[in-house]
Order: C-alpha cells, then sequence, then structure tokens
C-alpha cells in the first residue's frame, strides 16, 4: 500500500517495536516537528511564488521568470536574502517580547496543523474536540500579533496591533459560527467525523442555502482575519507605514510573512475541510462510473486542490476589491456578518432539526 | 518516572513559574504574557488528564478572551517603555508572608487528610455527554445553572457597555 | 497518569492560589490586580478538575463548574475591564492607591 | 339565590368609572369624561332597580310572607386560626336594597347635575373618579355582609369623602374642611373600631347575621359573656354599642361630632348633595339600623343614648339653623337636624310590637329625606350658580329668573316642612308618632323641631326667590340662564319623588320584623305638628317675604341666645380650646419634652457614642481595596488556624 497513511503507519509501528512507548512518542513528536517545519519552509516558497505569478495574472504582467526555469527558485532566493539580513532591534524594545512574537505567531500556526486531515487517514493529531481546538489555537496568534506591536515602542506598530487585534477579535466570531454551521450538520466536532459525513456529497452541496451563506461568510472572516486585502488595515501602507511589523527585518520579518501565509493555508485548508470534504473525492449521487473514476484520483491530491482553489480566491480578492476603512471594516463584521451568522445558525438548526438536508 | 508524569511536572512547572513572573514582573505587557503561558499551561494540564473540552474552552475564554481584553486594557492605559511604580515595601513583605503561611497551612491540611480516590469507572466524557449534562433537566441535570450563566453573561455584556461608554460629551 | 497523587494537583492549585493572592496584595495596578485575580480563579478550576478525575471519575459535575466558574470569570473580567477603562478616564490613573474615593 | 350575586356589579360599576377615569381622564375632551361615568352609573342604577323590584315583589319572601336575608355572595379573604375569618360578601335585606336605590338614584342625579354644574371646571375627569370612587365605597357600605367589611368601606368612605370636600385644593378653606371632616370621622371611627372588637370578641364572629342571632339570644353564650363583663359599671355589651355609635355619630354628626359638616360644605354644591345629605351622612342611621336587634333588646341603656343624642342634636341644630345665613350651612344644620330625627326615631322604638315601627319609620325618613335633601341642594347650587354667591343677603327675587329651580325648592321645602301631601309629611309622623307611643319628652323636642324646620327652610325659601332683588340682581342678567337640560332634569326628577315618595307603603316593604307594617297616619295626631310647621312657615312669610325689620328685633328679643346660635353654640370655639389649651398644653407638651429630651436623649446618646467609637477607628477604612483585602486574608488565616489548631 503506498499511501501516506500507510507510509505513516508503517513508521509509527517500527518506532513502537524499537523503542519504549514513552521514548516513541517523544520521537514520533520530534520527527512530527522537523515535517511540519519543513513544510511550512515549503509552503512559504510555494505561497509566494503563487501569490505573485497570481497578481501577476490578474494584472497582465508575466511575473518572477529569471531566477530558475521560469522564475521557479525567486522565492528561494528572496529567502537566502532575508536570512542573511541583519536582524535589527529598535532601541527602546522591549527585546525578550519583540524577539518572541514572531515565534510565538509561528507556534500557533504550528499547533493549527495537527488536527488537519491531508490525505485519507493521514492526521497528525484526530483530536476529538477538533473545530474547538482549531478555534482556541487560533485565537492565540493575536496575542503574538498585539506583542510586536506593544514591544516595537512605536505608535505605527502599536496602533497597527490594536487594529489587526480588533479585527482578528471580531472576525473569529463570524468564523466560528460558520464553522459552527457545519458542526450542526455533520453532528460531531471530530474534523474525522466531519470528513467521513461528506462521503456522499460535500457539505456545501447537501447543506444548500444556509451551508452556502456560511461558506461566503467564512471566506469573508477568513480573508479579514488572515489580514489579507482588502482587509489589510493592519499593516495598511500608507497610513501605518507597515503595520504591527514595521520594525522587524530580517528572518524576524521573514517568519511573520511566513506565518501569514502559513495561516491562509490552513483557514483554507479547513474550509476545504468543512465544506468542501476535505479529501473526499466529488462523488455524485449514484453515478457509480464516474464516482469510481474519482476515487482513483488520491486523495492528498484531493485535499490540496481544493485548500489550493481557496487560496486562489483569496487571493484574487486581493487584486479585485479596494482596502476598507477600518471602521467600515467593523461595521460590516458587527452590523452584518455577525447578525447574518447568527440567523444562519438559527436556520440551519431548524433544518436539522427538521431533516431538510441531503 | 514516566514521561507521562514528567510532562505533568513539566507543566505544573511552567504554570508556576510563569504565575510568579506575571505576579513579580515590573513590565505589566510581559506580566499579561506570563499570564498567558501559565493559563496556556493550565489547559495542558487538562489536555493531559483528557479533559480537552474543558482545555479547549479555557484556551478560547482565557487566551482569545480575557487575556486579549486585559492586553488591550494596558494598550489604552499604559505607555509602552514605562516600568511600573515599585510596590511598596511593606505590604510586599506582609503579602509574602501571608501567602507562604496560608501556603504552608492549606499544604499540611492537604497532606494530612486521606482522600478517597476513586479508581472504578471513568465516564465517557465526549462532547455530546457534556452538551446532555449541561441541558439535562433531571437529578443531575445543569440546565438551570447553564441558564442563569447565559443570563449573566448578556447583563454583564449589557452592563460593560454602559460603564464603558463615553460618558456624553453635551451632558458631561 | 495514575502515577502523579491526587495531592500533587492539590499542591499545583494551592501553590497558584497563593501566588494570586500574593499578587492581589501586591501589586497597585489594577489591571494587573485583575490578572492575580485571574490566577486564584483557574486554581480553583485546577481543583475541580483533580477532584473530578480522582474522587468521582464517573461524573461531571468538577467539569460543569469549571466550566460555569470560567464563563463566570470572563463576565467579571469585562466587566472589570470596563470599570478600570472608565476610572481610567476619571482619574487617568489605574493606581489601586490612586481609587479612594470608596471610602466616602 | 343566585339572581342576586348581580348585585356585585353595582359597587363594581363605579369602581370601573373610577379606575378608568382615574387612570385615563386627563385624555377625555370636554365632558366625555363625565358622560362615561354617568353611563356607569346609569348601569350601576338600572341593576339596583332591578334588585330591588326582584327582591320586592318577586323573590325577597320566603313562604311565610317575610323578607328574608339573602347572602349571595361571601367569599373568605382572611382565615385567621380558630375559626374566625374576614369575609367579603354581599348581603340583601330590605334595608339594604332600599339604600341600593337610594344611593344610586341620588348618585345618578348628581352625576347628571355636574355634567352641566362642573362644565369648563380644570379637574373635571378627577371630580367624576372621585364621584365613581364615592359611589362604589358607599354601596361597598350598604351591601357588606360583616363588620370589618363595613369597616373597610366606611373608611373609604371617609377617605372619597375627603378628596371631595378638598377638591378646591387651592383654596385654605376647603383643605381645613377636608381636614376637618377626616380628622374629626376618624376619630369617631377609633370608636368604631372598638367597638367592633369588643362586639366580635363577645360574638365570636364578624358577620352580621350570626352577629345578631348571637347576642339577641338570650339563653346563648356570647350574650351572657358580653353582658356579664362591664367597666364602669356598664356591660361589655353596651360599651361595644356604644362605641360603634360613636362612629355612626362621627359620620352622621350628630352631637358633639357634627362640627365637621357645616364647613363640609367647602366642596362642590353637587357633592355636598350626594355625601353631606343624602348618602354619607345616613350611613351612622343605616350602622345602627343594621345592629338595631342588637340595640333593641340586649342593650336598652346603648338605645337611650341613641335616641337622646339624635334629639339633641336634632333641636340644637335646628335653632342653628335659623341663624345661619349661608344657604348651604342652613341645609347642612337642617340635615344634621333630620338625621337627629331618623336617630332619635331608632332610639326610641326599642321593645317590641308597635313601637318597633320606628325602625321603619326611621327608613321611611331616611328615604324621604335623601330625595328632598338632594333637591334642595342641587336647588341651592343652581342659585349659588347665579348670584356667585353663598351669602343669603346677595339673594332675593330669583323666583322668575330660576322658575324650575323655584318650583322644585318649594317643593322640597314643602316637603321637609311636613307638609301634607308632600314626602316629609308621611315619614316625620311615622317618627313623631312612634316617639310619643314611648318618650313623650322627645316627643315633644321633635314637635319643635319641626316647627322650627318649617321656619329656618321657609326663610331660606322666602330670602332667596322673594323680597328684595338684591345688589347682585343687576348683573345677574349676565349669567342669568338656569343651566341644560341635564342640570334641570335631576331637578325634576327629585321634585317629582318629594312629592309622591310619601305615598309609598313603605312599612310593607321595610320593617324590623321583615312582616309588613302599617305606619300610622291619624288625623287627629297630626292636626298638631302639622299646624305648628304651618305657623313656622307663616312666620318665616311675615320676616321674610318682604323686607321687614321683624327678623332684627326678634334678634334683639333673644339677644344673647341669638348670638350664641348664630356662633353655632361655640362649639368649635370649644373643641379648639380642648385641643389647643387642654390637650396641647398640658397633655402633648409635656409628652413630647419627655420624647425628645428622655428618650431621644438616650438614643441619641448611643448615636453619638457610636458616632465618637466609629470615628476613631473609621481610619481602617483607606477605600483602598488591597488594604481591605490585606485584612481579609490574615483575618481568614488566623481564624482558620484558630479554628483547626485550637478549637477542633
Amino acid at each position: 500500500m503506498l499511501s501516506i497513511a500507510g507510509i505513516a503507519n508503517s513508521i509509527h509501528q517500527w518506532l513502537n517495536e524499537t523503542f519504549s512507548s514513552g521514548w516513541a512518542t517523544l520521537l514520533e513528536f520530534v520527527l512530527v516537528g522537523i515535517l511540519v517545519i519543513s513544510f511550512f519552509a515549503f509552503l512559504g516558497l510555494v505561497l509566494v511564488f503563487m501569490e505573485r505569478k497570481v497578481s501577476a495574472y490578474m494584472q497582465l504582467r508575466v511575473g518572477p521568470n529569471r531566477v530558475g526555469y521560469k522564475g521557479l527558485a525567486q522565492t528561494l532566493a528572496d529567502t537566502i536574502k532575508l536570512v542573511v539580513k541583519e536582524g535589527l532591534t529598535p532601541d527602546g524594545a522591549d527585546k525578550f517580547l519583540f524577539n518572541f512574537a514572531p515565534f510565538l505567531v509561528l507556534i500557533a500556526s504550528m499547533l493549527l496543523m495537527a488536527p488537519i486531515a491531508f490525505a485519507k487517514d493521514f492526521q497528525i493529531w484526530d483530536i476529538n474536540i477538533g473545530v474547538l481546538y482549531i478555534t482556541a489555537i487560533s485565537s492565540i496568534s493575536v496575542i503574538g500579533v498585539l506583542m510586536a506591536g506593544w514591544s516595537s515602542n512605536n505608535k505605527y506598530s502599536l496602533l497597527g496591533a490594536m487594529r489587526s487585534g480588533a479585527q482578528i477579535v471580531s472576525y473569529e466570531l463570524s468564523a466560528g459560527l460558520a464553522i459552527m454551521t457545519i458542526v450542526i450538520l455533520a453532528g460531531s466536532i471530530r474534523l474525522s467525523d466531519i470528513i467521513a459525513s461528506q462521503e456522499n456529497g460535500w457539505w456545501i452541496f447537501k447543506g444548500h442555502i444556509p451551508a452556502i451563506i456560511a461558506f461566503v461568510i467564512y471566506i469573508i472572516a477568513v480573508t479579514a482575519e488572515t489580514n489579507r486585502a482588502p482587509f489589510d488595515l493592519a499593516e495598511a501602507e500608507s497610513e501605518l507605514t507597515a503595520g504591527f511589523h514595521t520594525e522587524y527585518s530580517g528572518m524576524k520579518f521573514a517568519l511573520f510573512f511566513l506565518s501569514e501565509y502559513v495561516n491562509i493555508f490552513i483557514v483554507c485548508a479547513i474550509g476545504a475541510t468543512l465544506f468542501l470534504g476535505g479529501w473526499m473525492p466529488l462523488h455524485i449521487g449514484h453515478w457509480e462510473g464516474f464516482n469510481h473514476i474519482m476515487d482513483f484520483i488520491p486523495s492528498s491530491l484531493w485535499f490540496m486542490g481544493k485548500t489550493f482553489f481557496l487560496i486562489f480566491l483569496i487571493m484574487w480578492f486581493r487584486w479585485t476589491f479596494p482596502r476598507l476603512r477600518i471602521d467600515q471594516l467593523l461595521n460590516l463584521e458587527w452590523k452584518y456578518l455577525l447578525p447574518i451568522s447568527l440567523f444562519n445558525l438559527l436556520l440551519v438548526t431548524f433544518i436539522a432539526l427538521m431533516g431538510w438536508y441531503f | 518516572m514516566s514521561i507521562s508524569a514528567m510532562f505533568f511536572y513539566a507543566l505544573s512547572a511552567a504554570v508556576l513559574v510563569s504565575a510568579v513572573l506575571s505576579v513579580t514582573s515590573r513590565n505589566i505587557f510581559r506580566s499579561a504574557i506570563f499570564l498567558l503561558f501559565s493559563l496556556i499551561s493550565i489547559a495542558g494540564i487538562y489536555f493531559w488528564m483528557n479533559y480537552e473540552f474543558i482545555a479547549a474552552v479555557q484556551t478560547i475564554v482565557y487566551v482569545g478572551g480575557i487575556v486579549v481584553l486585559i492586553i488591550f486594557s494596558i494598550f489604552l492605559t499604559q505607555q509602552a517603555g514605562v516600568s511600573l511604580p515599585a510596590p511598596m515595601k511593606g505590604r510586599m513583605i506582609y503579602a509574602a508572608l501571608a501567602s507562604i503561611a496560608g501556603f504552608v497551612l492549606v499544604v499540611m491540611q492537604l497532606l494530612a487528610h486521606p482522600f478517597k480516590v476513586d479508581n472504578s469507572v471513568v465516564a465517557s466524557r465526549g462532547i455530546k455527554d457534556i452538551g446532555h449534562g449541561l441541558l439535562e433537566t433531571g437529578a443531575n441535570g445543569y440546565v438551570l445553572p447553564f441558564e442563569l450563566v447565559s443570563i449573566l453573561l448578556l447583563a454583564a455584556m449589557i452592563g460593560c457597555i454602559v460603564i464603558a461608554l463615553k460618558p456624553n460629551s453635551t451632558t458631561a | 497518569m495514575n502515577e502523579v497523587p491526587l495531592s500533587h494537583f492539590l499542591i499545583l492549585s494551592t501553590a497558584l492560589f497563593f501566588i494570586g493572592v500574593f499578587g492581589f496584595l501586591s501589586r497597585r495596578n489594577l489591571v494587573t490586580i485583575l490578572m492575580s485575580l485571574e490566577l486564584i480563579l483557574n486554581s480553583v478550576n485546577i481543583n475541580f478538575i483533580a477532584f473530578n478525575q480522582y474522587l468521582w471519575p464517573g461524573k461531571m459535575d468538577g467539569l460543569f463548574f469549571t466550566l460555569f466558574i470560567i464563563a463566570i470569570a470572563a463576565a467579571e473580567a469585562a466587566v472589570a475591564i470596563a470599570i478600570i477603562l472608565h476610572l481610567y478616564r476619571h482619574y487617568r490613573s489605574i493606581d489601586a492607591e490612586d481609587v479612594d474615593t470608596l471610602r466616602f | 339565590m343566585n339572581m342576586f350575586t348581580q348585585a356585585v356589579w353595582i359597587p363594581l360599576l363605579p369602581f370601573l368609572s373610577f379606575l378608568l377615569l382615574g387612570f385615563f381622564g386627563k385624555y377625555l375632551k370636554g365632558t366625555t369624561a363625565g358622560w362615561l361615568a354617568t353611563v356607569f352609573l346609569l348601569g350601576a342604577a338600572a341593576i339596583s332597580f332591578n334588585i330591588a323590584y326582584e327582591y320586592f315583589f318577586l323573590f325577597g319572601k320566603d313562604a311565610n310572607g317575610v323578607y328574608q336575608t339573602i347572602v349571595p355572595l361571601k367569599m373568605t379573604w382572611l382565615q385567621f386560626a380558630g375559626g374566625l375569618s374576614i369575609d367579603m360578601g354581599l348581603l340583601i335585606d330590605p334595608i339594604a336594597v332600599m339604600m341600593l336605590v337610594v344611593v344610586t338614584f341620588i348618585s345618578l342625579m348628581v352625576h347628571l347635575y355636574s355634567l352641566g354644574y362642573m362644565k369648563g371646571e380644570e379637574r373635571f375627569s378627577t371630580y367624576y373618579a372621585y364621584l365613581g370612587l364615592f359611589t362604589f365605597s358607599m354601596l361597598g357600605l350598604v351591601l357588606s355582609v360583616n363588620l370589618f367589611q363595613i369597616y373597610i368601606f366606611w373608611e373609604l368612605v371617609g377617605v372619597s369623602s375627603f378628596l371631595l370636600i378638598g377638591f378646591y385644593f387651592d383654596r385654605a378653606s376647603a383643605i381645613a374642611a377636608a381636614k376637618k371632616a377626616f380628622i374629626v370621622t376618624r376619630f369617631a371611627d377609633l370608636g368604631f373600631l372598638i367597638g367592633i372588637l369588643v362586639l366580635s370578641s363577645a360574638a365570636g364572629t364578624l358577620d352580621f347575621q350570626t352577629l345578631i342571632q348571637r347576642l339577641t339570644d338570650s339563653t346563648g353564650e356570647g350574650l351572657h359573656t358580653a353582658t356579664a363583663t362591664g367597666f364602669l359599671g356598664v356591660s361589655a355589651l353596651t360599651w361595644g354599642l356604644l362605641l360603634i355609635f360613636m362612629g355612626g355619630a362621627g359620620k352622621s354628626a350628630m352631637f358633639p361630632l357634627h362640627i365637621w359638616l357645616p364647613d363640609a360644605m367647602e366642596g362642590p354644591t353637587p357633592v355636598s348633595a350626594l355625601i353631606h345629605a343624602a348618602t354619607m351622612v345616613v350611613a351612622g342611621v343605616y350602622l345602627v339600623a343594621r345592629l338595631f336587634g342588637i340595640f333593641a333588646f340586649s342593650a336598652p341603656g346603648a338605645m337611650e343614648v341613641v335616641a337622646w343624642v339624635g334629639a339633641i342634636s336634632s333641636l340644637f341644630a335646628a335653632v342653628i339653623a335659623c341663624t345661619q345665613t349661608d344657604i348651604k350651612r342652613v341645609l347642612a344644620y337642617s340635615t344634621m337636624s333630620q338625621i337627629g330625627y331618623m336617630m332619635f326615631a331608632l332610639g326610641v322604638s326599642g321593645g317590641s310590637g308597635e313601637a318597633v315601627d320606628g325602625f321603619t319609620a326611621a327608613n321611611f325618613h331616611l328615604f324621604t329625606h335623601a330625595m328632598f335633601k338632594a333637591l334642595l341642594f342641587l336647588g341651592a347650587g343652581m342659585v349659588i350658580h347665579a348670584v356667585h354667591s353663598n351669602e343669603l343677603k346677595d339673594m332675593g327675587g330669583l323666583r322668575k329668573q330660576l322658575p324650575v329651580t323655584h318650583l322644585t325648592f318649594l317643593i322640597a321645602c314643602l316637603a321637609i316642612a311636613g307638609v301634607p301631601p308632600f314626602a316629609g309629611f308621611f315619614s316625620k309622623e311615622a317618627i313623631l308618632h312612634a316617639a310619643h307611643l314611648t318618650h313623650p319628652a322627645i316627643y315633644w323636642i321633635g314637635i319643635i323641631t319641626a316647627a322650627l324646620t318649617a321656619f329656618y327652610m321657609f326663610r331660606l325659601y322666602f330670602g332667596i326667590f322673594h323680597g328684595a332683588t338684591s345688589s347682585h340682581h343687576g348683573d345677574s342678567h349676565h349669567h342669568g340662564h338656569e343651566g341644560d337640560f341635564f342640570q334641570k332634569l335631576p331637578l325634576i326628577l327629585l321634585g317629582v319623588a318629594s312629592m309622591t315618595a310619601g305615598f309609598i307603603p313603605f312599612g310593607n316593604f321595610v320593617s324590623f320584623s321583615g312582616r309588613p307594617v302599617e305606619l300610622h297616619t291619624d288625623l287627629a295626631f297630626s292636626i298638631l305638628p302639622v299646624s305648628l310647621s304651618l305657623v313656622g312657615i307663616l312666620i318665616a312669610a311675615w320676616f321674610y317675604r318682604k323686607p321687614s325689620e321683624m327678623p332684627d328685633k326678634v334678634a334683639g328679643f333673644f339677644g344673647s341666645v341669638f348670638t350664641a346660635a348664630r356662633q353655632k353654640f361655640y362649639i368649635d370655639e370649644i373643641y379648639l380650646f380642648i385641643t389647643r389649651k387642654i390637650i396641647f398644653k398640658l397633655i402633648a407638651a409635656p409628652a413630647a419634652w419627655f420624647d425628645r429630651s428622655i428618650i431621644d436623649g438616650t438614643v441619641n446618646t448611643f448615636g453619638v457614642a457610636a458616632q465618637t467609637g466609629s470615628e476613631s477607628i473609621s481610619d481602617l477604612q483607606t477605600g483602598k481595596v488591597q488594604s481591605y483585602a490585606a485584612w481579609f486574608v490574615g483575618a481568614t488565616l488566623l481564624l482558620i488556624i484558630v479554628f483547626i489548631y485550637f478549637i477542633h
């Protein structure tokens, strides 16, 4: 069996046979850590390159095309530049917090990788409170942002951090309520159960109206939560130079940069898992033949395909919508998205009770 | 000592050390961050005890809510880079003495008391069981406190808005 | 996890509680006092969970009480911070020593 | 007897009107509020007339042809231990039904009349709300099943009377009058309350029927205990009845508790007609009639007191009425005099046999008096509106200007003077006859009073409608109207009633035993009182029909007696002397001193000590949260140590 799950299982077996169970767990931790970090690095390279190419495509440009084949090595070069750059720490800054902030943000992102099912039966930790875990951990990253803004001892950083904090805290509500919609439909908060419930159809199709509303809200909310345009007020160059990471440079800046892209990946992965069936292939009713063909495509490809589709969607937004003002941003959340989400939650509860979904 | 137990002691140490740092640090933001560490470590202890739900709630409410609130209030009331005034010597000594005395007293009582540890059944504490327990109306149901807490939260929310509202400039 | 005796949990929570008490008594800034209060509440939560786990593993009452305490802590913190902000607006300071008009 | 439960609506309808107008009256424009109240009252009156018809003619009699007492509704309101409870209910018997008819009818007349009379008043709807409250209270009083219920409504009547007397609260005199009425009647009600306690503790019940039955049964235990115990040589039962009569005397303005009634004329005139002539003031009579059985059979001593108080009041008031110049005051004293009549009619009719006819006579007079006295007041209201004064000297020659008023007023005067065949003649004859049987002295007082009544009423009549046109007459043409139709209608209706009420065979309906009695109308007996009345009328005509010197001469002849009567025999001054000089100076002032220096002083010493003590330790209260917390933590630890290691 040459599947990702198979490889993972055989490694687990080998470790448990060779070492005592405690040490085996510890070694697995280390292994998973290394894997996640390298996956991060890879993701950073890919997503930054993708962003450049997508924006170039949107603006009818070519984009990076000199370094490597069709510019593929461009981000690698950028990374090397960032790594060798001098990491400045401002004079009045609180050194400990200043240096710790980017790591906190990154650690939060790493922790979020745990429950995501990358392929069939392949999950770092199939935790039984999956969705709740995601909500809980994602709230940590806002602290990193606030920490960065405060410790820089710079008023633009502080303002950026406050805006960012307010924005993330606000939009977390809508995102959480959108997630709750699917939880109600699936009847479980364990991610593997949610995926399993989509075996005969993805929730965005099965849950029709409320699921679609929830999906749209979720995409808007996570775009805001990841500080992406058009909600990138925290780092609005024209107003606040660069927001909370104004004072950061070199590797520490790169970590913020990286965690931003990783966060985009994670929220899109979660969106794909909840609404688009995770690694589940596209099945249509009783079209046995069609379903069979779809099953031949590896589950990891399904998952990555859906995730990157959502990432593309979010990148698309950036070049489509103009940036909002801070009051418009908060109005949008508190006066429109939140009431709609609450109403939608009520609607989905009703629909679930009446069994009006497929 | 097994690795599992070592986790517990490591987490406990993290809880206590960050708590001590939190109450002694002269930099208020660091105080808040150490509080955060302490709270996250407590959440870790819950995780370690397989109380995942409580751990998640602890993280969501404390980390996502209360610490963020505290940090915001720090932002609004404090200057970055300015450390807090030193606590008063006399009271500091008194507080330390009282805390240590209380700690010793309680620990002495704790160790003297024979707790009857029950190793029998472990109830399943899945999210569904918790939900049913919370909304149960029977003998062991918690629906009334649940409703009460809901009303309390609503009242607190309204109260906060009223208290923190900027006084109307024409009337103030 | 049975190799960790119950008393260690209780010692942990007691220590946390008295750290909180120490902070509550010695700090002067209202926000830090509030933080000490959160530590005290958390020590209670640890106790509830530990007792639930060790003494009544067949029940969930400790768990529920912890939940309610967390909910009440959230309400308390929110109200406290609203009061702190109001005080700040009034006194331009959130030092507990400056806020003593309660006497009158 | 379910058909009588509809009686509950009789008090409730005015109450509803009170609630409606009290809460929403200020939103009603013009006379809408009045019309609303009138419609409500019309309903109440219709029900009471219906009940009267059903009771008297259809269902009221039992198999023996005796009118029975019916309790169609009764519910326990307060349950005490030992079978004692306070109930709320309805009681229907002949006098209650008679009173229902009187109260609703007069109240309806007053409602109608006030539509015009009070038009344009600022607090028009409040006025009607108060009227509703009063009517409710009065009807509740009438329908009460037990002493406690009657007491509740008794006080409600007092309150609404207070409100109505003080209706023009921007006048100092109205406020003073309202307070006076309230305090005097309240003082009397204190006696009433004690009387209730005495009676109910003796009988072990509050319920009228049981109470009367227990206290008149000569073999019963209740009567025995009530008469065995005593105070100052008078039995407890007599004391209780006298105290209850004190309450009745207060409300009915009997001497010497009458002083509030003349002042109460400060209220609007229709109110005087309703409350201080026809309904509330007869509450005392009603109360005595209600407890008549006990008075008559178990406490003849109390009965004697009732009779003499009534007789003295009636003569006393009649003398004063001859000298007053404020027409409303004259009418007020006349009211007092007539109620004295009713009282002594009850008082003289103790024992049994024909003497008990006084009971019927008193109620008959109550009925007829309500009609013509209300008429007199309403007529006086017309006159006052026309000349804008209460004083007799401002009036004169108004018969052309106010023809309807003139005619109806004349009818009322003839009725009250006891001239046949008007209503007053029959009832007064019955009373005098009853007095003649048992108390000759009171009979003579009654005769003299009747003559005086005729004199002062016709003094009023001639003074108003004949004689010289007053100084006011000149400009009175400007407002020389006589009110609209709805103001005249009550006058006409009441005038008809005053003329014909006497022919009602009253004895067939209301009697103590419930069986029909024949009221005595004997030509030979009637000659003396009627001729005396006619003499009074003639003297009045001689004195006042044309301006003459005679009144002054006669006044001079009587000299100091006249002055004393004019000053109402100085009763008010005596009261003031007693309260100010004796009670305030000799009792209240030392009591106040004791209260202030000894009692307050002791308390203050504690206060000062506590204050000094707390000031000295108030430094502990720093207002700093943390110092409190520090104390709290330290003390808690200390307590824990003490409890664990030293006590446990």
